[in-house]
């Protein structure tokens, strides 16, 4: 076992080095630039191609190029540079082709701020691109998860031959904690017999998304529909913390979840049982895991770093019969264990 | 829950930028982990590169630590008056500001709850490596001592963690200066 | 008392947020000059570009208008084509109007848009924390090129000056720089030029600045001084590389 | 003759301390002092106020708007 005392960022460029990453394309963006910065240095050194594109819509085009030959394949930029991007990713999608993407998201709409912010939900996890897709979604809330779910990631693009994308946050990705360098035994990149490799005679391959004739491209469409349906099934994370006997549930992804685990500890400390449900993989969402925690408690409390975007799929997983508030926070700062404490407390009257 | 008793501790490193602010936090930090403990850094960043403020937060514990920034930090190593502004109250009630005397004069601080302890840093570190430059680690040094934060063998070999290859023949220099304010006897 | 040198008028906030010897606050006081002496306050509006001089809008009394990275050119475009009577401005970085903006740059400079843009050329990305730019020199280490920029695999540095000097659109395309005094008033007497031409509508009017980023190259002010003078000097060359006499004559 | 009269009005708190002024004053009249503005730097000072001409050169030079220069009119 490694060790390290790691960054989050590096934990992820780490990752997909042992994942087998072999090609990387991105573009300057601030809180992002410590992905490329230190996949320049050490890509060259696995034999992997780290290029600098031009811009957001080279790189993610670069990665479509890549990986239709069967190779792993990343990018990472934050927010405006994701917007920029989603022309690749649904091309990607439409393609079927396997790709990881980051986003170390900040605060928007437009050039927006650089400071932590949770505003990109909606454009994650509800296909951000054009067309009828979705794609697997995953937000790490420490820097072992940074490593453990770019892994993740890398897997599931290449089970399902899909973009992937892992959400992350400012404060995941420049805190510094313990990893452990762990790369599963075991797990080896599939082979991509569709991937165009040297020909020798074989048949004609075709990578493309667009479907003209006869009903094709609906067939196309159900056929990732069917994917989706499949991950569904295989791909859920999810994470529960004390919330067996919790009179009150936080439902919060990503640093917020962070943070409120202190909140939580405060709060039992105070007599208060608040327990915490997080979501992992934000697409596909843990919804039954979530829905199944109505048996025993009837108070959630859902928070964000935006003025409320998760908050639209817990309403719709719990429904009417429980009691939901939201707590958005689009700002910069980073709520402290605290202000949460004392924002369950003010508005569950407590 | 009721390991409530278990180490914890929480510091918040601030001053300007090119003073060391981050690389004391870092050396704590590496320090801590070499005692076997969970620890979190978390730097301040923003858009001005040189000059400007500079911070971190570092956690100690004993356990999983849940937010890598603390509420209301028990401990301030302060390095200017913008970071004593800032952070003056932030620091818990009954918490310690560490000021450096040398930039920041004993009345610049209003907060009458907080133990206060001045450190003219920069004068020490003047006496002890010849240039006032390693204020940081003389300050460090002190609270690793003062607060029982980590041993002092770990905080040693913790230098060669964060001294960049390039400033290789600083880790005297810094040993010197951290010991000086390990061994700082405050009346 | 009479003033030899004072702050400029329309410069309504000088404490600019710039690392110590960077020289985009010399640029800004540079704009700010030749706004003052041709009196375009109240015409002059800005179009910004991403980088270290989006925060233009701080400093001078200019309307502005943000661009999104790249964009700066395409933008300004929109402004003058329905606001011809103002006297429209981009002012980018080296990544901005060079990497991800070339398109949007190549384009308005040969479509002939009667606009004028300031081009900061640092050869670094600065706000982001010095990753390798489209003018990063050869063999010079950034936090992208960590081994240096080597043209196998990161290209040559683009000499843009030159390159829109081909282009029929263009009016004025020149390379400046403040390193020195001498250099700083030609740059000077070239981008008071530059707004002249655009009041003439005499079409795309295009100045390059050299310029130094001291936190990003590692260096001290003085050496980065002379990193301008030396290292970039001879790969960039100084001068006017067009200059139309006529407005657009087809 | 009648001397000059001149002024140098240095901003002190937005000085950074760059020297690209000291470097460049063609008198070697300006240098760096020792004292810290709020800012954190070591700022500007006329050391030898009788070698300023009152030239302009530093003014222009400095990224900063740190220095204004006037004379009077003779």
């Amino acid at each position: 076992m490694n060790k390290l005392f790691s960054r989050g960022s590096d934990a992820l460029a780490m990752a997909a080095i042992d994942s087998g990453l072999k090609f990387y394309a991105g573009y300057p963006i601030t809180p992002q630039n410590d992905i490329p910065e230190f996949l320049s240095r050490e890509l060259p050194k696995v034999g992997g191609t780290f290029v600098q594109a031009e811009s957001e819509v080279a790189s993610i085009n670069m990665l479509l190029g890549a990986s239709s030959c069967g190779f792993r394949v990343m990018t990472s930029s934050s927010s405006p540079g994701i917007s920029l991007m989603q022309e690749g990713i649904s091309y990607l999608a439409g393609s079927e082709l396997p790709a990881v993407i980051v986003n170390v998201s900040r605060w928007g709409p437009g050039l927006g701020g650089i400071g932590a912010s949770q505003g990109d939900y909606h454009q994650a996890t509800k296909g951000g691109g054009h067309g009828d897709y979705f794609i697997p979604v995953f937000a790490p809330y420490s820097v072992q998860e940074m490593y453990d779910l770019t892994v993740k990631a890398f897997d599931v693009a290449d089970k399902y031959r899909t973009p992937a994308l892992i959400l992350a946050d400012v404060m995941i990705s420049l805190m510094r904690e313990t990893l452990i360098r762990r790369y599963p035994e075991g797990i080896k990149p599939p082979e991509k017999s569709w991937a165009f490799g040297e020909r020798k005679g074989e048949r004609q391959k075709i990578i493309k998304s667009l479907y003209l004739k006869g009903n094709e491209l609906e067939v196309h469409n159900w056929k990732l529909h069917k994917k989706f349906e499949e991950m569904k099934k295989n791909e859920i994370l999810f994470d529960k913390y004390l919330c067996d006997d919790a009179d009150i549930i936080i439902v919060a992804f990503g640093m917020v979840a962070r943070v409120a685990r202190s909140t939580i500890e405060l709060a039992r400390e105070n007599g208060l049982k608040l327990g915490l449900f997080r979501p992992i993989s934000l697409v596909p969402y843990p919804e039954e895991e979530l829905f199944s925690l109505t048996k025993t408690c009837k108070n959630f409390f859902v928070i964000e770093m935006n003025t409320g975007q998760m908050l639209y799929d817990v309403m719709r997983i719990l429904g009417r019969n429980v009691n939901i508030r939201f707590y958005g926070k689009p700002s910069s700062y980073v709520p402290t264990p605290d202000d949460l404490f004392n924002k369950a407390k003010e508005l569950f009257n407590i | 829950m009721s390991s409530k008793k278990s180490f914890y501790i929480d510091l918040v490193f601030s001053g300007f930028g090119g003073q060391g602010i981050l690389i004391a936090g870092n050396l704590l930090c590496y320090s801590a982990l070499l005692d076997g403990r969970e620890v979190t850094f978390f730097p301040s960043y923003g858009v001005e590169m040189r000059g400007g403020a500079a911070n971190c937060y570092v956690v100690i514990s004993d356990r999983q630590i849940g937010s890598p920034i603390p509420s209301h930090p028990e401990i301030g190593m302060i390095m200017s008056l913008p970071a004593l502004k800032r952070f003056e109250n932030v620091i818990r009630s009954g918490g310690y500001l560490v000021i450096n005397s040398d930039i920041i004069s004993p009345e610049e601080v209003e907060r009458e709850d907080v133990n206060k302890i001045f450190i003219n840093a920069n004068s020490i570190s003047k006496d002890v490596v010849g240039n006032d430059r390693l204020a940081n680690m003389v300050m460090l040094g002190y609270i690793a001592k003062r607060f029982s934060v980590v041993k002092k063998d770990s905080l040693i070999s913790a230098i060669k963690e964060v001294v960049s290859e390039k400033h290789k023949k600083m880790i005297p220099l810094n040993e010197k200066a951290i010991l000086a304010g390990y061994n700082l006897k405050l009346t | 008392m009479k003033a030899v040198y004072k702050k400029p008028e329309v410069l309504k906030n000088p404490c600019f947020h710039f690392c110590p010897g960077c020289h985009h606050g010399t640029v800004h006081k540079l704009v700010a000059e030749a706004i003052d002496s041709l009196n375009l306050k109240d015409s002059a509006l800005a179009v910004i570009g991403v980088g270290c001089g989006v925060f233009l809008y701080d400093y001078l009394d200019v309307d502005s208008l943000e661009a999104p990275h790249g964009r700066g050119l395409a933008v300004a475009t929109g402004v003058k084509r329905v606001r011809p009577e103002r006297i429209v401005f981009t002012y980018q970085g080296d990544g901005d109007l060079a990497s991800i903006g070339m398109a949007e740059s190549v384009h308005a400079a040969n479509r002939g848009e009667n606009v004028t843009v300031i081009f900061v050329n640092n050869t670094i990305y600065g706000m982001t924390g010095g990753q390798m730019a489209p003018t990063t020199l050869l063999g010079q280490v950034t936090t992208t090129s960590p081994y240096g920029r080597e043209f196998h695999r990161d290209g040559y540095p683009i000499r843009m000056a030159e390159m829109l000097a081909t282009l029929e659109g263009v009016a004025l395309s020149a390379r400046v720089s403040v390193c020195t005094p001498k250099y700083l008033f030609d740059a000077k007497k070239i981008i008071k030029k530059a707004f002249e031409m655009q009041l003439d509508n005499m079409g795309f009017t295009f100045v390059e600045v050299l310029s130094s980023c001291p936190t990003n190259w590692n260096m001290s002010s003085m050496d980065a001084l002379n990193r301008v003078k030396e290292e970039m000097i001879p790969f960039f060359p100084l001068g006017v590389f067009k200059e139309r006499k006529m407005p657009d004559v087809l | 003759m009648k001397k000059t009269e001149k002024k140098l009005t240095i901003h002190k708190e937005r000085c950074k301390g760059c020297q690209i002024c000291v470097l460049y004053c063609p008198k070697k009249a300006l240098s760096i002092g020792e004292k810290l503005n709020k800012l954190g730097y070591r700022y500007v000072v006329l050391s030898k106020e009788d070698a300023c001409t009152a030239c302009g050169i530093c003014a222009e030079m400095c990224p900063d708007v740190v220095i204004e220069v006037w004379r009077d009119n003779e």
